[in-house]
């Protein structure tokens, strides 16, 4: 401290919170906590009414729905940091399922047909991101052109032909669906691709570059950001991880045809914005949007199970959805004017 | 099935447009087949396996034939406007004959409608129409066949006892509830009294969906030991999950599928066995028939007969309904034999 | 060229447009290590544009940028970081959803093992800085929802961080107090005898003179000198800027006090302020003073109802406000300038004159239609008694410089007739000329009967206009003076003196 | 908003994507007019040279397809500007045609049914408008959530039946036309919703305020406009106009579904952004939506009459997206380009010279 400096303000006298409090404002932060809670409701509220619910079986089940669109939520939500959003994962997803396929029937190694998917992720990610980059113009509309157009090169390129199990090799037909014990192997691998995404954003300089983009991009072109880098960057991610689970859908469902991933955006979307991924940028988690994915894809594993009708089920999903954005939301202000109050009485 | 009430023919366009009028019109059995006319397949939805199949054999028919053959349609199938608006096009360009699937039997009619005004022939095939709204149907197979017979095989395959459960598509899709009326009859006769049928699911011809309602199936009822799937794409994810999960050859699974969906899971004995028409012969017979109807051959008219190439002699049945034949059962005997 | 007197910085006949309007024309600067130096001018004279060519946020379209001597091209701000130059923009660009500390190291974050982030090593640098600059933030706050002042004294902990060897401020003391300037004065000159050269942009007068080596003025985009202060006074200056002298400066009209117009009455906000109750009189000019972050631009928003109260009560000409509602505020006849004009004061991307005529909007119009001949003349009206320097009304506010912006913001409000006017920091970043002029509107306006409450953390305009100063401090409010008593030392006692004895 | 944008080059620091568009083709021209003028074009050439274009049936039937957009796109248009989605436009539509089938089948009056739908819509519309005003949701997280509902809700209410039998001067409405002329009947009733829209976004003191609150919400809360209040009438209008659309889509389809109108809300986000309204909000016009609309609906009627496969349609759909908003900025990014490169040149000129 400079003593030099006049007036200098009283700080001693200032109470600060203690290590028991912060602990606990820390977790009340955390938004995710929210989301685990509602999950977990559902979960053990479905279990009590059938209890095969969560037997070894039906665990794997909920893993291994939720592994796939974990993946693709998970490059969204950075797209989404950023400020930016990626319409056409559907669309990548569908191609590189097929290009996974079409090296797979070719009696290509499985080694060759991740591979073939990445490119794909890459190639269309990157078309995606210099489009954005390049003039800085609205990712919504970009990539909703994308969509069309990667959807409609799929289509001219597959045409009518599919993939079906009988030109998959069994290795590859029980990585999608084997695992260790409940948990299955896609799932650990969605894991994994989910923690060393959450690391790079955290603790990364990239990664905060990426948050500080969504934050403010005006800001942090002053501050010397490589922006449009970035942004490509985020793109080939998002792309990535969409091809990625294109790789993983045709492991998982052994059937790709030319309509494979259509609509699945708004999927995503709704994954994203459920877990607390701002569309005005700059917060959020990837944890929470995979807690999203867990949750969106745990309603559609809960209602059959529940043996609801399916007539009922739509109406429910999207009444249950609205529910736990509603309640994600109210906790969240609460949260804050408790903690506003609490600083209020340590000043 | 659906519940229109039975108003059609005041809804009928200044009339002239409905199947009565056109059927009144004269057949003549020995009038020469024209060539050169053009006529269109408009499928549920382009770039479908099975659709392309059937429209392959519809290609084949008309080339024999010295016709000219088109498909136009919509990459989705739940995209009732865009059928519509190909409806309407197909119209504009003066086609001889349209061979249609329709994706909604109420919502074609005005348009198809307006195209038999203009002189074009209207033949639906796979999914009908409302009845005036067309003047053939070319049907895969009759309903009552094959609503009975899937149940009659996973009957065999599970000795007739135990629960059993239904995975539909859509719950508005026509003629899925069509066979599952005549499942369900079936299932009162009495060698069936240990069987039970627990649950319709629907699985709204979505993987993903699919997959996961016949999770709950399993879930739900721990004693189901057999699933009728009466939808390609129900019965492949179906197979799909069960081939994957500790269910696998403990839940017997039938339905409708196409061998190549299919191969995989009857050899490793998640499927015993399964149904199907042959699509391309289903496109053959809808050409013909659009093509009998351009030459003045037929109207559409009940108890007509024509001939449809080497697939044989057909004669049309009640309310303009053509049936291709009986379905095909597949197994592992005579899988490896089929490729479509 | 390179020479030992070129200086570490410069520009050599630099001309920059924008469209029609030729910002920069022939403009030549040099400034020196060790030297600070003060860039004068009008609103609107080219200052900003002037720094930021410097930056390398715009390229010049004639001239040159001079980096010891040598031509260089800036081809964006990250050049013109890594040769060492940091800046203070004139509008704080902080990351709303980030803390202050990853605002503060931002794409130059010091780094542990494997290159992670050392969130640690941030946290404790921030400290430090704060510490140094006298700042009460914690590292770990969230930017979104800093004053106007906070968010200045983040970019300055920002600029400083640098050890650069160019230090650019554009008004960085604008919306500042008094004790926070003289730190930043204390920080900056030991930047200087360190060696650094620095350039300095403020309306302050008495800033420049207190703090500058040299001054360069502009006007209407053009050089009009560079002399040492020492060989300066206050006049000279005013008349190199604005190429005539300046009347009275806080050009007091007599006005006859009347009856209570604004009554609040125990007004609290948890965690802002506490307990506030004072009356404001037809005719009075009441100013609110205190340091940065005591609460007064708090108070001014929960009295609006932009923020909710928990407790107490506004009245306005004896009608209590609805809380929580500007629309209430509003239709009785209360009005606020806010501080932030970028995000509350104006629409950025909307044209001039649509800015002016937004509130109000009824009086524009018959039964709910807009008549666009009204909205033109009440616009030009009002932008031409606040000296708007503009090019056409259709023009989008964000090309304005920085204190048209803020006359924009004034003529907004004032063109509703309130009977109950609360300003927020009015004058920040108003040139010499046009504050007299504010300051005479202001004055003139209350002799009419108006009732004013001002926040200002001008000192010198505090007591040259109010009637009655009330000071806060810590959320709450501390001391009252009139216009006799209220004395420079006063105040600044008042909003500074530690807890001894103060009241619940 | 409808002035023209000023003819400045503000330097790369202001080039953010809201000012993309206007400062693109400089002062000359603006994207709506871009937009409107490339579809008087396309309607010359097909009246020119595509077969069947050009007869008054095929007319109809393109306007007619379109017009359930276009109804939609008018509050999208406005909602959109006050920087706002509804994505749930499809879903209530078929709710709303949901409704229609199930009353009609239960002996109900239809000058009772519609109304009805209309009241349903219209709660529909603020229900989202609640949820995302009072509650401080995301609206496209709401509108995703109600996507579904609505859904859902139609699926309930009118289950597997398809109705089509509605009385016959109501379906005639719905698809027929003027005498033989090429104008729908319902085209007439849109007209006027257009002239009610262009009044209301453009002309009253409500347009004012939604260009305010979508540029910049907190200063038009500051101004005093009613934020919240403005939001949720624009919900509503949503909702009601959607619930139109569907009672229409049933009469020109005559069928009444629970997936009627699926999807529908993709295509009139396309259209809207192909019109040039800006998803951050505070900008748009009418005229640029409709323009979309229709630009995108003829364009889809010309490539079907030549005989362009699906997937080329979608491409050229999509191609026709990223076209509109990378040729304004190709073009300015070109002179930018050449701007710096002149700037560089001096530099480099006067840096040999001082050596
Ligand atoms: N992005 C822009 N587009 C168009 N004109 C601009 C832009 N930025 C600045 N100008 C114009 O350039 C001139 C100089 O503006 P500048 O911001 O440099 O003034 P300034 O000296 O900093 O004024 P102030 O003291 O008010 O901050 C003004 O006439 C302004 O309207
Ligand atoms: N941009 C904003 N910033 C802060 N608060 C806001 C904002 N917009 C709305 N609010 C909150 O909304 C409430 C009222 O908003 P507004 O005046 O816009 O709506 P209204 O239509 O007048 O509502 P009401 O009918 O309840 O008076 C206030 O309590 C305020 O806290
Ligand atoms: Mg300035
Ligand atoms: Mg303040």
């Amino acid at each position: 401290m400079t003593a030099t400096v006049p007036l200098q303000p009283e700080t001693a006298g200032q109470v600060r919170p203690s290590a028991t409090h912060r602990l606990v404002d820390t977790l009340l932060r955390l938004r995710e906590i929210a989301l685990v809670g509602v999950i977990a409701v559902l979960l053990i509220g479905t279990q009590v009414d059938n209890s095969r619910f969560l037997s070894e079986q039906g665990v794997k089940d909920l893993l291994l729905n939720a592994a796939i669109l974990v993946l693709v939520a998970c490059g969204e939500a950075v797209v989404v940091m950023t400020r930016n959003v990626d319409l056409s994962v559907g669309s990548i997803l569908g191609v590189a399922a097929f290009a996974t396929g079409d090296v797979l029937k070719g009696g290509g190694s499985v080694v060759v047909a991740v591979l073939a998917a990445l490119a794909v992720g890459v190639a269309f990610g990157l078309l995606n991101g210099l489009l954005v980059s390049f003039g800085q113009v609205p990712s919504l509309v970009v990539t909703l052109g994308t969509l069309y157009i990667i959807r409609g090169v799929d289509s001219l390129w597959v045409g009518s032909r599919q993939i079906t199990a009988a030109d998959l090799s069994p290795g590859f037909l029980s990585f999608g669906h084997g695992g260790v014990g409940a948990v299955p192997w896609l799932a650990l691998l969605a894991v994994v691709v989910l923690i060393a995404t959450g690391v790079f954003l955290r603790n990364y300089r990239t990664g905060r570059d990426f948050y500080a983009l969504g934050s403010n991009p005006e800001a942090a072109r002053l501050a010397g950001t490589p922006v449009r880098r970035r942004i490509i960057q985020v793109y080939i991610l998002c792309g990535a991880l969409a091809g990625l689970a294109g790789c993983l859908y045709m492991a998982r469902f052994a059937n790709v045809d030319s309509g494979t991933g259509s609509g699945f955006e708004l999927t995503v979307v709704s994954a994203v914005v459920v877990g607390g991924v701002a569309f005005t940028g700059g917060s959020g988690s990837v944890y929470g949007a995979a807690l999203g994915a867990l949750l969106l894809t745990s309603i559609n594993s809960m209602l059959p199970s529940l043996g609801i009708s399916s007539v009922w089920v739509q109406a429910i999903d999207g009444f249950l959805l609205l529910l736990a954005i509603a309640v994600d939301r109210v906790v969240a202000v609460r949260i804050a004017r408790t903690l506003r109050k609490r600083s209020a009485r340590h000043v | 099935g659906s519940t229109t009430k039975n108003t059609a023919t005041s809804t009928s366009s200044s009339g002239s447009g409905s199947a009565t009028t056109s059927a009144s019109g004269s057949a003549n059995p020995n009038a020469p087949l024209k060539t050169g006319l053009t006529v269109a397949f408009l499928p549920k939805q382009v770039n479908n396996p099975y659709f392309t199949t059937s429209d392959g054999g519809g290609k084949t028919a008309l080339t024999k034939l010295g016709e000219t053959y088109k498909e136009v349609g919509t990459s989705s199938a739940t995209d009732t406007a865009g059928q519509v608006s190909y409806v309407n096009t197909l119209t504009q360009q003066q086609v001889a004959a349209i061979a249609v699937s329709a994706q909604d039997a109420g919502a074609l009619c005005t348009a198809l409608k307006q195209a038999m005004k203009n002189g074009i022939k209207v033949v639906t095939y796979d999914s009908d129409t409302n009845p005036d709204c067309r003047q053939v149907f070319v049907s895969q197979a009759s309903s009552e066949d094959l609503g009975r017979s899937e149940v009659q095989l996973l009957g065999k395959q599970l000795n007739y006892t135990g629960d059993i459960a239904i995975l539909s598509a859509a719950q508005t899709a026509t003629n899925q509830n069509t066979w599952i009326g005549f499942m369900k009859d079936e299932l009162k006769k009495p060698q069936y009294k240990n069987m039970k049928l627990v649950k319709v699911a629907y699985g709204n011809d979505d993987a993903q969906t699919s997959f996961q309602q016949t999770q709950g199936l399993m879930q739900q009822y721990p004693n189901l030991k057999g699933i009728i799937s009466p939808t390609t794409v129900g019965i492949k994810a179906a197979a799909q999950y069960l081939s994957g999960s500790s269910y696998k050859g403990k839940v017997m699974l039938t339905g409708l599928g196409t061998p190549n969906d299919m191969r995989q899971y009857v050899k490793d004995g998640t499927v015993a066995g399964f149904e199907l028409w042959d699509p391309g012969k289903l496109g053959q017979l809808a050409a013909y028939t659009a093509v009998a109807l351009s030459s003045g051959q037929i109207t559409g008219a009940s108890g007509e007969t024509f001939t449809a190439g080497d697939l044989g002699s057909y004669t049309i049945g009640a309310s303009g309904i053509i049936l291709l034949g009986k379905p095909t059962v597949f197994s592992k005997d005579n899988i490896d034999q089929f490729n479509f | 060229m390179a020479g030992a007197d070129t200086g570490v910085l410069g520009l050599a006949g630099v001309s920059k447009s924008f469209g029609s309007v030729a910002a920069l024309t022939d403009v030549s600067i040099s400034l020196m290590g060790g030297q600070v130096h003060a860039l004068a001018g009008e609103n609107g004279a080219g200052k900003s544009t002037l720094i930021k060519t410097l930056a390398g946020v715009y390229q010049p379209d004639a001239g040159t940028v001079l980096l010891n001597g040598e031509p260089v091209v800036f081809r964006g701000p990250a050049d013109a970081r890594d040769a060492g130059v940091a800046v203070i923009y004139q509008e704080p660009t902080l990351f709303p959803d980030l803390s202050v500390a990853e605002n503060i190291f931002m794409g130059r974050q010091p780094r542990a093992s494997l290159g992670r982030v050392d969130h640690k090593a941030i946290k404790q640098a921030t400290a430090n800085l704060f510490a140094r600059l006298g700042v009460q933030l914690a590292p770990d706050d969230v930017a979104r929802g800093l004053s106007i002042a906070d968010q200045q004294m983040v970019e300055i902990a920002k600029a400083l961080s640098f050890d650069a060897k160019v230090l650019i401020m554009d008004e960085p003391t604008a919306a500042i107090t008094a004790s926070e300037v003289a730190r930043l004065f204390a920080v900056v000159r030991t930047l200087r005898d360190q060696g650094a050269a620095v350039l300095f942009i403020s309306h302050r007068l008495e800033e420049v003179f207190s703090l500058c080596d040299s001054v360069t003025t502009l006007r209407d985009g053009r050089w009009i000198s560079s002399e040492p202060v020492s060989e300066l006074t206050e006049d000279g200056l005013i008349r190199r800027m604005v190429g005539r002298d300046l009347d009275q400066l806080y050009p007091k009209q007599v006005a006859e006090i009347g009856e209570v117009a604004l009554h609040v009455e125990r007004l609290t906000r948890e965690g802002a302020f506490a307990d506030i109750s004072f009356d404001v009189r037809k005719g009075e000019i009441v100013a609110l003073a205190g340091l940065v972050g005591a609460g007064r631009t708090e108070v001014a928003r929960a009295i609006f109802g932009v923020d909710r109260s928990h407790a107490g009560a506004v009245t306005v000409n004896g009608r209590r406000l609805r809380p929580g509602s500007p629309s209430a505020a509003m239709s009785s006849g209360l009005a606020l300038v806010p501080e932030d004009r970028r995000e509350q004061g104006l629409v950025m991307d909307m044209p001039i004159g649509r800015n002016i005529c937004l509130p109000g909007l009824g009086a524009l119009g018959i039964a709910g239609f807009m008549l666009p001949r009204r909205e033109r003349s009440r616009a030009k009206d009002w932008a031409k008694r606040l000296q708007v320097k503009y090019n056409k009304l259709a023009d989008s506010v964000s090309t304005l410089s920085g204190g048209n912006q803020q006359k924009v913001v004034l003529a907004k409000w004032l063109a509703i007739n309130p009977h109950v006017l609360i300003v927020d920091e009015p004058t920040r970043g108003i040139d010499v000329g046009t504050k007299a002029e504010v300051h005479r509107l202001l004055s003139g306006l209350a002799a009419q009967g108006l009732a004013i409450l001002m926040i200002s953390s001008d000192l010198p305009e505090v007591l040259g206009m109010a009637d009655r100063v009330l000071v806060m401090r810590e959320g709450r409010l501390v001391a009252q003076f009139s216009r006799d008593e209220a004395t420079e030392e006063n105040v600044v006692s008042a909003a500074t003196r530690s807890g001894v004895g103060e009241a619940a | 908003m409808s002035e023209t944008a000023p003819a400045a080059d503000p330097g790369p620091a202001a080039a953010t994507s809201k000012e993309f568009r206007e400062r693109g083709f400089g002062a000359l021209v603006r994207w709506d007019s871009v937009v409107a003028v490339v579809l008087v074009l396309v309607l010359l050439y097909s009246f020119g040279s595509v077969k069947n274009f050009g007869n008054s049936l095929n007319l109809s039937f393109l306007i007619g397809n379109t017009l359930p957009i276009a109804i939609i796109a008018l509050p999208m248009c406005m909602l959109v500007a006050s920087g706002q989605i509804d994505l749930s436009v499809g879903s209530m539509a078929g709710l709303s045609g949901a409704i229609m089938g199930a009353l009609w089948n239960n002996g109900w009056p239809i000058q009772q049914i519609i109304p009805i739908c209309l009241a349903v819509g219209l709660l529909g519309g603020l229900l989202n408008g609640l949820l995302v005003t009072r509650l401080g949701l995301p609206s496209l997280a709401v509108t995703i959530g109600t996507l579904a509902l609505f859904r859902g809700l139609a699926q309930i209410i009118l289950g597997a039946n398809a109705v089509t039998d509605f009385p016959e001067q109501y379906l005639t409405f719905g698809s027929g036309r003027i005498g033989s002329s090429f104008v729908p009947t319902a085209a007439i009733p849109y007209l006027v919703l257009v002239v009610l829209a262009v009044v209301l976004l453009h002309v009253s003191r409500f347009g004012r305020a939604v260009f305010a609150i979508g540029a910049n919400e907190q200063a038009a809360y500051f101004a005093g406009l009613r934020v919240r209040r403005t939001r949720l009438i624009l919900f509503a209008l949503t909702g009601l106009l959607a619930s139109a659309t569907g009672v229409f889509w049933v009469l020109h389809y005559a069928s009444a579904r629970y997936d009627n109108a699926t999807g529908l809300e993709l295509s009139v986000v396309a259209a809207v952004l192909l019109g040039g309204i800006d998803f951050d909000g505070g900008k748009g016009t009418i005229l640029g939506a409709i323009a979309g609309v229709f630009l995108l609906g003829t364009l889809q009627n010309v490539m079907s009459l030549q005989d362009v496969s699906a997937q080329t349609q979608i491409i050229v759909t999509g191609v026709l997206l990223v076209v509109s908003v990378l040729a304004p900025r190709t073009a300015r990014q070109v002179r930018q380009y050449a701007a710096r490169r002149r700037v560089v040149s001096a530099v480099k000129r006067a840096a040999s010279a001082s050596a």
